[in-house]
């Protein structure tokens, strides 16, 4: 294994193109830096990530993901965010009985002009799958 | 409907322990409406089993498919290829899909993957309940159609017992008393001398276990 | 590689201002060893026309059948590069974009990085488009009678745009007449025209118009089918009639609530709401009937209504006028924005209505048949004052229709948590519903005042002619669709979709399957997820163009 | 043969049964010292069945026991744990001993129990137990084969007066009575105007059924209060909660007593019921005290 300060985690952030993909680009349009390693996949709602996205996104080598959706009732399509949150919960638990941390996985919700907290989120998830160290089924 | 629920991921695991290529097979009826062993939730097991085996370094190839009904010989046999290519098949169906894969396949051995739990019906999203113990012999008209053998957690027949608290049930506060139900159901209908009988000890023979019914050809 | 695809990749310097950063003709010569990649193109400014033209002509020349372009976020010009493709032969759904601008280049200050990571972006825009699939347009025919609910000012002022826009509504009203709430008001400000006047003017627009069909006492009972293709069931008096519409408008309204009890005071001949001293205002002809000491109290509740706000100061303002009276407002702050509220708010300072803050609710007391309020005014640090009054007005706090939570299960609708009806999005869908086709006006579903709720009634009304302008609409055919062989029909996605659009449909008079309707559905891609079965594609989210966009993970940025 | 407690219950006395709670385990000295302290003083002894689905020694054994140190046992059967052969033959046997008095119940949920993933059996509801008590007299089992040598009972039954909703209860009721239950004893009951209205109705229906009202003695003011929040069918009226509040600390049982005997006086004075089943659950010791509280 390298040495941690050597790891440079891969993580993929699911986005809805409704406000966390656009705070991604308000964090870049603001010139807010964020770690690159984190890869943005734009979907149309939150509610469209698939536990099995999630799943398929591990074997494929990711070390962390996260899942980042409406502000709780701002969900251009009502349930889309709560059900990504409850998905993300199912998805804890099959992980942890694969043996990988549900740490590793997050529900964040936020607004398309919040670029700042986009860009914290990055970092928290970042520092704490460093922390956590690369996936045990790399 | 049938309804069945996922095994734990350890005692699947445990399963298939040192075989290195199985097949993950689906079923498109019951069991897919009750999001246990549909399409998806054979993707699901299949990313899941690719994780632990790479996790723990063991060699696993899945297979997946997902037929229509498991319990039927035809549609069995038509998997004959590809349960040749491997060599134990974990079956996503009800307990009847497994022994019919395990009966069409002898040499092949088949392991289920499903606890399958009631027949019963959707409550709400995600949520499947009990509604019938397929005893054999249906009480469901003396009762406004409210199951007290499944529902009543004594399968009484003729009455509550003392542990009515409030109509619910003092084994589960959660849960209704079904003889509360049955009584208002009836009173509802009008038809609270159905009650008033006396109905006898239930008849264990009406379904010879195993169960069988037999029907003139048509 | 020979898949039959012919990716043409656009790059776009932003002006040259990424080329700073990263060599695009090195990232050209890269993506060129792609056996599939036709065409590598390098522009500065693919956003200008000029750029786009030569767009356009490259992919007809070069015979391009999957589009990559590599730009800025597709946020901002996403559709408009749809068009281009559409415009140059190949389906607009066979787009794949990586944001290389805020994604990247602005957001990684290390150019090193950056330009890797853009590769990367480039890269797996590439694997998507590989996954793309064509999205075919349809016409379909809808009816363009639109049902208007609620014979309110809203109501009235929805039917009458519409009208205008050659669209035949049919207004439905609970109440034996129209007119609502204006009904109740006694002043309209800063209009000089009385509630009545206007009413008057409207209701004789709408008896006019051989286009506007009024139904009073009427109520909707239930409503089936979808957007362009309603069936309402009404009850009209003690008859149940049956109508098809293409839209429906709710301008239902709200209810409004006294407080039963305030400062443990119960209401009274001196104590009474707003709607109760308009009654007053409105039925006392003679001058000398209005009390001759009043108080208003307000922000007592912590919504701020403007609904609220307006009455207490037109009502304030009109009393001070007609009476000449002692006129007090107590208030925590005033902080409303409406259109005209600051001239309002001055207008009653300079006639000399007095305003006193507090931050501590003051003290009512009731002695001998007299009101005495003790209040700290905190602009005068402190003080502590003690007033009397011949008659105390008390806020009320609007509250949803009941009828609000029938029809929102009946109709799918959402509510929000106060019970309101609840907008599709706020910002972005101010007068949508979350159902297609069926839209909200004025105070069903947001506090407005009589300005905003009539350009309420003007937007649902837009709304509704954008979506029935024509006979037949352009919609999308089976952007989402289930396959029918695989559909277990479970029921799952019909009652997980949140838009009501997935209806039950029979396969050549035979096995019952779920059918997503093009023109309801709204492209979330919920039913995919949940469908069990893996029978549902969203095509232009589908799971191999998700998943494709993991395929480079394993290589590190 | 009438057993002697049938004979007390149709002589026109106030009816008083106690209530053995068997061991768990072999140790039946505690038991035994029970059963001493009260065969003499009430007029027969109820043995519970695995109460409350904890396994225990067996109420047949127990109620041998009682017989062989000459008291009067009533043998608690629940249809819980065995199904109607097992039921058949308990009563076969239980009879040969001369054991004459049974009561019939449902029996708890396995689930309230100490063996919680067992398989709970209830072949037979109470009503059918009746039912199969009466059939075994006959001469028959129910597999309706002869029987060499039939069986008599005096088999009586339980009812919940403050069961919610009453009426499904009342239906019960009316069952039991109709499938031969002789007599009944009913869940602890505390407001005797409640338990008024339910022996009016009582009485419209059959004049000859015989009620016993439950005593069950209240411990503490905590006890009265749970009672009455958590135990279904069972309820305690405020007053009788405050009352036990006022007890001085360690004082509580004294002020149970108190209740308990001014409740059963009540009864007996104005004749509201045939007579009371006092459970002491766990303080069979001061069951004596009761009695003579109680003038009995």
């Amino acid at each position: 294994m390298k040495a941690k300060g050597a790891f440079s985690p891969d993580i993929i952030a699911f986005c809805c193109a409704q406000s966390a993909y656009q705070a991604a680009d308000t964090a870049g349009s603001m010139r807010i830096p964020y770690p690159e390693n984190i890869r943005v996949i734009r979907v149309p709602c939150a509610g469209r990530v698939d536990v099995l996205h999630i799943l398929r996104a591990f074997e494929k080598g990711a070390d962390g993901v996260l899942v980042l959706g409406c502000h709780e009732e701002a969900c251009r399509h009502l349930s889309g965010n709560v059900r990504a949150k409850n998905r993300v919960q199912k998805l804890n638990t099959l992980l942890q009985e694969v043996g990988i941390d549900g740490e590793r996985v997050e529900m964040f919700t936020l607004a398309p002009n919040q670029g700042f907290r986009f860009a914290r989120i990055a970092n928290e998830i970042n520092e704490r799958i460093k922390e956590l160290g690369p996936s045990p089924v790399k | 409907m049938i309804v069945a629920e996922r095994k734990p991921l350890e005692d699947i695991k445990e399963m298939i322990a040192g075989y290195k290529k199985i097949l993950i097979l689906g079923c498109g009826t019951c069991v897919t409406i009750c999001w246990a062993g549909g399409e998806k939730e054979v993707a699901v097991l299949s990313s899941q089993l690719r994780l632990a085996s790479k996790k723990n370094g063991n060699e696993l190839e899945i297979l997946e498919d997902t037929i229509e009904r498991q319990c039927e010989k035809e549609l069995v046999e038509a998997l004959k290829d590809k349960v040749q290519q491997v060599e134990v098949v974990l079956s996503m169906g009800c307990g009847a899909g497994v022994q019919t894969i395990a009966e069409i396949f002898p040499d092949t051995p088949v392991y289920p993957a499903l606890n399958t739990k009631f027949v019963g019906m959707p409550e709400g999203e995600g949520i499947w309940v009990e509604t019938c113990r397929t005893c054999g012999d249906c009480f469901l008209d003396k009762t406004g159609g409210i199951c007290p053998i499944v529902r009543c957690a004594k399968g009484l027949l003729n009455g509550p017992c003392g542990g009515t608290n409030s109509g619910k049930c003092e084994v589960d506060p959660e849960k209704d008393c079904a003889w509360t139900l049955i009584y208002r159901r009836l009173e509802q209908q009008g038809r609270l001398d159905t009650m008033r009988k006396y109905y006898p000890p239930r008849n264990f023979q009406a379904v010879i276990r195993p169960g069988k019914v037999e029907t003139l050809q048509a | 590689m020979d898949n039959g695809l012919r990716l043409g990749v656009f790059l776009c310097d932003c002006g040259g201002t990424l080329s700073k950063a990263i060599d695009f003709s090195a990232i050209k010569a890269e993506l060129e060893k792609i056996s599939d990649v036709t065409y590598v193109s390098i522009s500065h400014d693919l956003c200008l026309e000029r750029a786009r033209k030569v767009m356009q002509e490259d992919i007809k020349d070069k015979g391009i059948n999957r589009v990559v372009v590599a730009a800025c976020s597709p946020e901002l010009h996403e559709n408009g590069f749809m068009n281009i493709i559409q415009a140059a032969g190949v389906n607009r759904y066979l787009l794949s974009m990586a944001n290389i601008r805020e994604q990247c280049f602005w957001a990684h200050p290390d150019k090193g990085k950056a330009a890797k990571k853009a590769m990367n972006q480039i890269g797996t825009a590439i694997d998507r488009a590989r996954f793309l699939e064509p999205v075919e347009q349809t016409k379909i025919s809808v009816n363009r009678d639109v049902l208007v609910i609620g014979g309110g000012i809203t109501g009235i002022a929805t039917v009458i745009e519409l009208s205008n826009l050659n669209l035949k509504t049919t207004l439905i009203e609970k109440k034996t007449a129209l007119g609502g709430k204006l009904n109740q008001f006694a002043n309209l400000y800063p209009v000089r025209v009385t509630p009545g006047e206007l009413l008057a003017a409207k209701l004789k627009q709408v008896t006019e118009r051989q286009n506007i069909d009024v139904l009073t006492s009427a109520e909707l009972i239930d409503v089936s089918g979808q957007a362009g293709n309603f069936t309402a069931k009404i009850r009209s008096g003690k008859k149940e009639l049956v109508r098809n519409f293409g839209a429906i408008i709710f301008a239902t309204g709200c209810d409004s609530q006294s407080p039963g009890q305030i400062y443990g005071l119960e209401p009274s001949n001196n104590i009474v709401t707003q709607s109760q001293l308009e009654e007053m205002i409105k039925s006392s002809s003679k001058v000398e009937e209005i009390p001759q000491s009043i108080c208003f109290i307000t922000d007592t509740s912590d919504k701020h209504s403007r609904v609220s706000s307006f009455s207490v100061l037109e009502n304030a303002l009109g009393i001070k006028e007609k009476s000449g009276g002692e006129v007090c407002v107590l208030c925590q702050s005033l902080q409303i924005d409406g259109a005209g509220l600051e001239r309002l708010y001055r207008d009653c300072r300079n006639k000399g209505v007095l305003f006193i803050k507090f931050d501590i609710p003051p003290k009512i007391l009731k002695q001998d048949g007299e009101i005495r309020i003790e209040v700290e005014d905190v602009l005068m640090s402190g003080e502590r004052l003690t007033l009397s009054c011949d008659l105390l007005v008390v806020e009320e706090t609007s509250m949803p229709p009941l009828d609000s939570k029938v029809l929102s299960s009946t109709l799918n609708i959402g509510l929000d948590a106060r019970g309101f009806y609840q907008e599709n999005n706020v910002h972005l869908y101010p007068v949508a519903s979350n159902r297609e086709g069926i839209f909200f006006a004025g105070n069903c579903h947001a506090d407005l005042d009589l300005m905003r709720a009539l350009t309420e009634a003007s937007n649902a009304a837009l709304s509704a002619y954008q979506l029935l302008a024509q006979e037949k609409i352009t919609v999308e055919a089976e952007k989402t669709m289930v396959d029918p062989d695989k559909c277990r029909f479970c029921l799952t996605c019909i009652r997980a979709c949140p838009h009501h659009a997935i209806q039950e449909f029979r396969v050549n008079h035979e096995k019952m399957v779920a059918q997503i309707v093009d023109l309801a559905c709204q492209g979330c891609g919920i039913c995919a997820v949940v469908c069990p079965a893996k029978a549902i594609k969203s095509k232009d989210w589908s799971d191999e163009q998700i998943l494709a966009e993991l395929e480079l993970l394993g290589e590190h940025v | 043969m009438a057993t002697a407690f049938k004979e007390t219950l149709n002589s026109g006395k106030f009816v008083v049964t106690g209530e053995i709670g068997p061991p768990k385990g072999t140790n039946l000295e505690k038991t035994v010292h029970h059963i001493d302290l009260l065969k003499d003083k009430v007029d027969a002894l109820n043995v519970t069945d695995n109460q409350s689905s904890v396994m225990r020694f067996p109420s047949l054994g127990t109620a041998l026991l009682i017989k062989e140190r000459g008291g009067e046992p009533i043998l608690q059967m629940t249809c819980r744990d065995r199904n109607r052969m097992a039921l058949e033959a308990d009563l076969l046997f239980a009879y040969t001993r001369g054991i004459g008095n049974v009561l019939c119940l449902t029996g708890d949920s396995i689930t309230v129990g100490d063996h919680k993933e067992a398989k709970a059996v209830f072949d037979l509801d109470s009503a059918q137990l009746l039912h199969m008590v009466r059939i075994l007299e006959s001469g028959k089992d129910l597999g309706e084969n002869e029987l060499d040598g039939a069986v008599k009972f005096c088999a009586g039954a339980i009812v919940t007066p403050e069961a919610n909703p009453i009426e499904p209860q009342l239906i019960k009721f009316e069952k039991k009575v109709q499938a031969g239950a002789e007599f009944f004893q009913t869940q602890a009951i505390y407001d005797l105007d409640n338990f008024k209205k339910f022996m009016g109705y009582v009485r419209g229906l059959d004049k000859n059924i015989k009620i016993l009202a439950g005593i069950v003695l209240l411990a503490s003011a905590r006890m009265a209060k749970y009672m009455n929040e958590s135990v279904p069918g069972v309820f305690v009226p405020q007053a009788l909660i405050d009352e036990m509040a006022t007890a001085e600390k360690g004082k509580g049982v004294q002020k149970g007593i108190e209740i308990a005997s001014r409740l059963i006086k009540q009864l007996k004075e104005e004749a509201i019921c045939d007579g009371v089943h006092i459970m002491a659950i766990g303080r069979e010791e001061v069951v004596p005290d009761i009695l003579a509280a109680a003038g009995l």
